[in-house]
């Protein structure tokens, strides 16, 4: 049933942050019915698309994630009847700020994953994992991951030694 | 044009009708104007008005600049076009009620991008940018107007952008990223970005906040990021482009430049100006079923 | 000590010298900036290469060189959380011997008081990320010719000659020559670096001149003798003055971060899973957190409160406490003010007071 | 040698629960050497890190006179207390210290001492009541006042009990109204009144040591003023905001008196030269 392992010079850091009730229902499901796809998503389980702030992708990419995928319930799908909607324009303006402080858009992703679309679910972590990979690492944002870390010098743990 | 809202302001101040009037003084160099409390009815005789009243005075409208505290019931504010525009926008996001202010406008030539650039007049060379296309010269709502107020047109593009944005939006990614890094550098996080926005009106910051830290607070090049990241987020639909972000920067980083490129999307994306209803919505709080989406899969 | 003259321009070719002989550069330099009106000329301390444009000697940088001696953020520690166990790993105190160049009189008079507060001088705690950087950095001051409308060093006991804190102190002559005058053993081995571009002893009638022609273009003059004293009653701590001129202020950190003196910091954890950095990073007494309290008391709750604690700290507190001026008279908390919140107006205010006697009935309209 | 902001790393020892959000730490240093060596007097405080979260100051609530362990009392508030109180036995903190002055004790010897506390605030009276205790005989009589918003608000209620069984100590107790419990024993009421008018201490050779919020200080002074004291018989300790412990941070001066270096231990007649900011 699995996919030949192909090993790659990059492997990319992605986090998820999705809606509990359906695309994290259709990561279970995608799980449950053994279906393959790629293990670089670390996702983050919230109660709607609407409850996830801008902050968290900001907060992503500054802990050295490549790439960030936010998915909730289809319009008109909302657990809480609109929460879905105002992610929606929220996340258009924030990608187009994130834009224009230089990261490459095609790191974020958003997408509608329902309960039941284990399939398109698998698609869009696998196409998205390639895409991130193809892009490489996210250079600008790992240069300042850890700004001091020419300033150390040695352990208590060595010099106890 | 400034005798006439002095001689308005001192009648109302001495009938007792406004508690107080905010406005413009001369500052303590040439240069400069300073904002100004008048109390009692002489303190107007100090009022000036021309291109150097650069403050965006409802600043101090803001609830987190402890006006409550002052105990003031009816406040009259002197304002540009663009100040109006902000008390517009404290309004329609209830932080102001229309009732409590009184509101001075007049007829506004342009402000000086920045008041080292003054040199005693106001032209091209120095006139900041957000005035070269601006349609409230003539002030939208005002309860003092000098004078007979002209019909104005105000449908056209809603301000026009600085000429550094275009430069910036035409750059590579890796380039626009290269040199905010380059700037941030400088930034220490004073925040005066924040402190002279009318409009940023949390109690406490979110970067002030501990628990839990959402933005780190020391000023590495990360946390200057996350910080003009996060402040550019938050006035996305409801920045009215007073641009006194970068004017009050003292290292000069046009961190505006983030909320006029958020005004251009939001304009193009929702159709909507803030600052010009007090009763339409802000962008982010309202949806429309049928929303653009074309970055969604 | 030995005096000298130097051509302006061969500041590139002391540059060169100096970093030949492995100093680290300093000097102020342009900022690159966008196009357009908004934007103003930015120039700051930083490294320079051989080769890059500096603009030594003109006008004063928009920042200081308090970063160099006590960085907006630093570490102080590394942490990290195995289990019960907690690891630590240290700092290096190691930094690059540096010289920093064209220094104006203002900022380098600074460094005694910022070593008041850091070294052991304060109440025997050594902040050796201070006095480490501050035993390996040389200072190479350059007189102010040309002070601006905000400069007011001649109030608080400078002048744009001064030379206290310098190692080598350069002043610019009518001329375009530079008057170079030795200080300290760090400016020796400097003036030995840059020997083959010194000639002769100097123009010393000349450099006292300069000094005096640009003290006379100083407009801010203010008289801050009696401000001590009025500061230090206790009487006037509840002034109607402190309301009335700081009202205004909206509460931003613009004129403590360009401070060359302030010297206020925070201290927290940056955690990235079980591990991190203890940081330590600029912070300013004009924050509504600064000084609250777990309890929710602020002991400064309003901002002119804040304000009248920053000028306290500037020519009552420093004094008081680390024995050294608070203020240099450099003017950049005027120029950077959004608000044009004036500390020479304070000044100003404070001296009108003290010359009045039983003068500070507070004005009963105002709120 | 590491930086002065560089703490030394402690074990916890033993963790007891004092109410819902307040808990008490016995701490012995890592460092079998300075465990030895370390001292302090009574009255200072140190800065408590739990790495991750931050560093915060308390007061060293246990004795000089009782070595092998120093304790701390805290309650959880802001984003350090919170880290801390979720640590167990066994757990590393990280501690600065001893900083600031001492309570003069010395001065008092011959003399009653008073001490009066609210919520929070007795683990800093804790330290110095042991210590007289443990030194009982050069003291006259010793009285301890203490008044909480609740009965579970009470702190060190075992030792409380303890005290209230000695008799060459007089306990009194108190919480606010509606605070109590059906089977309170002490007073109910406000710590001023109920020393005003319950407890009326005798101003002749006694000395008063308060500690608590900011406003609770100020009426247990005018109260005490009332019954005779004079400024030199009453004591506080003050606890500013503070970050490095060492003068330097700049925040928790009071005018040009810094309460980390010349505090937190101040008599009513120094705190009535301060501006009034504390």
């Amino acid at each position: 049933m699995s996919k030949g392992i192909v090993r790659h010079d990059f492997e990319p850091k992605i986090m998820g942050f999705v809606c509990k009730w359906c695309t994290y229902s259709g990561a279970d499901l995608a799980g449950t019915s053994r279906m393959d796809y790629s293990p670089h998503v670390r996702m983050v389980r919230l109660p709607c698309s609407g409850r996830i702030d801008p902050q968290f992708v900001i907060k992503a990419f500054e802990q050295g994630a490549d790439g960030v995928i936010i998915s909730g319930c289809h319009p008109g799908d909302c657990h809480y009847n609109e929460g879905n909607y105002y992610a929606r324009r929220r996340n258009l303006a924030f990608r187009n700020l994130m834009e224009f402080n230089g990261i490459d858009i095609k790191r974020l992703e958003f997408s509608w994953i329902s309960a039941a679309e284990a399939i398109k679910f698998t698609q869009i972590i696998d196409k998205f994992t390639n895409q991130v990979r193809d892009l490489g690492p996210n250079e600008g944002y790992r240069a300042l991951l850890d700004p001091y870390a020419s300033r150390l010098v040695k352990s208590s743990e060595e010099s106890a030694a | 044009m400034i005798e006439q809202i002095r001689e308005k302001a001192r009648e109302l101040l001495e009938s007792g009708e406004l508690d107080v009037v905010i406005g413009y003084a001369e500052g303590s160099d040439p240069t400069r104007t300073t904002p100004i409390f008048c109390r009692k009815p002489e303190d107007t005789d100090k009022l000036v008005l021309d291109g150097r009243c650069v403050n965006t005075l409802p600043a101090y409208l803001n609830k987190r600049h402890e006006y409550p505290k002052k105990g003031w019931k009816k406040t009259g504010i002197i304002g540009k076009g663009c100040d109006i525009r902000a008390i517009t926008q404290l309004i329609a996001e209830n932080q102001l009620k229309r009732d409590e202010v009184y509101i001075f406008g007049a007829e506004c030539e342009g402000v000086v991008a920045h008041p080292e650039k003054w040199d005693g007049s106001l032209h091209e060379g120095n006139c900041a940018s957000k005035c070269s296309a601006c349609d409230v010269k003539i002030p939208l709502d005002t309860d003092f107007y000098p004078g007979e107020k002209p019909e104005v047109d105000r449908s056209g593009p809603y301000m026009v952008s600085a000429p550094a944005l275009a430069t910036l939006v035409k750059m590579d990614d890796e380039d626009r990223f290269a040199f905010w890094r380059d700037d941030f550098d400088r930034c220490f996080k004073c925040y005066a970005c924040r402190e002279v926005c009318p409009h940023c009106s949390c109690n406490i910051c979110i970067t002030d906040r501990t628990m839990p830290s959402w933005v780190d607070q020391a000023a590495h090049t990360k946390g200057v990021f996350g910080w003009h990241l996060t402040r550019a987020m938050h006035l996305v639909g409801r920045c009215t482009g007073c641009g006194e972000c970068t004017r009050a920067c003292p290292v000069n980083i046009q961190v505006d430049l983030f909320n006029q490129k958020m005004k251009e999307v939001i304009q193009e994306s929702f159709d909507y100006k803030s600052g010009y209803s007090m009763e339409v919505k802000p962008p982010l709080i309202t949806y429309n079923t049928d929303d653009q989406e074309t970055y969604i899969r | 000590m030995r005096t000298a003259t130097l051509q302006k321009n061969d500041l590139d070719r002391v540059i060169d010298l100096l970093s030949q002989a492995d100093y680290r550069v300093i000097a102020p330099q342009n900022q690159p900036r966008l196009d357009g009106p908004d934007s103003i000329d930015v120039a700051v301390f930083k490294e320079i290469q051989s080769g890059d444009s500096h603009n030594i000697g003109e006008g004063l940088s928009t920042t200081g060189i308090k970063p160099f001696l006590f960085p907006k953020d630093e570490p102080l520690f590394a942490y990290e959380n195995r289990g019960k166990k907690v690891v630590l790993t240290e700092v290096s105190l190691d930094f690059p011997k540096t010289v920093i160049l064209g220094v104006r009189p203002c900022d380098v008079a600074s460094v005694s008081s910022l070593d008041a507060v850091f070294s052991d001088k304060n109440a025997g705690f050594n902040d050796e990320l201070f006095t480490k950087r501050l035993e390996k950095t040389t200072f190479v001051s350059y007189s102010c010719t040309e002070p601006d409308v905000s400069c007011f060093c001649t109030s608080v006991g400078l002048a744009p000659d001064s030379d206290k804190g310098s190692d080598l102190h350069m002043t610019e002559l009518p001329d375009g020559t530079l008057h170079v005058e030795v200080k300290t053993k760090a400016g020796e081995k400097i003036a030995a670096v840059i020997d083959a571009l010194l000639s002769g002893d100097g123009d010393a009638v000349a450099r006292q001149q300069a000094g005096v022609a640009a003290a006379e273009k100083i407009t801010r003059l203010r008289d801050s003798a009696p401000i001590l004293p009025w500061l230090q009653d206790l009487g006037n701590f509840g002034d109607e003055m402190w309301q009335r001129l700081g009202e205004k202020c909206l509460g931003c950190g613009a004129c403590t971060f360009e401070c060359p003196t302030c010297h206020c910091f925070d201290i927290v954890d940056e955690n990235s899973g079980n591990k991190g950095y203890r940081v330590k990073f600029w912070d300013s007494c004009q924050f509504d957190h600064f000084t609250l309290h777990a309890s929710g008391h602020n002991t400064r709750n309003s901002q002119f409160e804040r304000y009248r604690n920053r000028f306290n700290c500037k020519f009552k507190i420093y004094e008081d406490v680390f024995g050294e001026k608070g203020c240099v008279g450099c003017g950049r908390c005027i120029r950077g003010c959004p608000v044009n919140l004036d500390i020479t107006e304070y000044m100003a205010e404070v001296a009108h007071k003290a010359a009045i006697p039983n003068a500070m009935s507070a004005d009963p309209d105002f709120e | 040698m590491p930086n002065i902001y560089q703490p030394n790393l402690m074990t916890i020892k033993k963790v007891i629960n004092e109410t819902p959000d307040t808990k008490t730490f016995h701490l012995v240093f890592q460092d079998e050497e300075l465990q030895e060596n370390f001292e302090f007097e009574t009255g200072q405080f140190g800065e408590y890190s739990c790495f991750g979260a931050g560093e915060s100051t308390f007061c060293i609530a246990s004795s000089p006179t009782r070595k092998g362990h120093i304790e701390c009392c805290f309650r959880k508030t802001g984003k350090v207390t919170n880290a801390l109180f979720e640590l167990s036995e066994g757990d590393t903190i990280g501690f600065r210290g001893p900083f600031g002055n001492t309570f003069p004790i010395e001065e008092w010897e011959g003399k009653n001492v008073i001490f009066v506390g609210g919520g929070i605030a007795l683990p800093p009276l804790r330290s110095v009541i042991w210590n007289l205790l443990d030194l009982r005989d050069k003291y006259k009589d010793i009285s301890i006042v203490y008044g909480a918003r609740s009965v579970a608000d009470l702190v060190y209620k075992q030792e409380i009990a303890e005290w209230e069984a000695r008799d060459d100590v007089n306990m009194v107790k108190t919480v606010d109204p509606g605070g109590e419990t059906d089977d309170w024993d002490g007073y109910v009421g406000f710590v001023p009144h109920i020393l005003e008018n319950d407890f009326k201490p005798d101003p002749e050779n006694t000395v008063v040591v308060v500690c608590g919020p900011p406003i609770m200080i100020k009426f247990t002074f005018e109260a005490l003023e009332r019954l005779g004291f004079k400024q030199d018989q009453l004591i506080t300790t003050l606890e500013n905001r503070m970050k490095c412990g060492l003068g330097k941070c700049g925040r928790c001066n009071i005018g040009s008196t810094y309460v980390c270096i010349d505090g937190p231990v101040f008599k009513a007649a120094e705190i009535d030269l301060l501006p009034p900011e504390y």
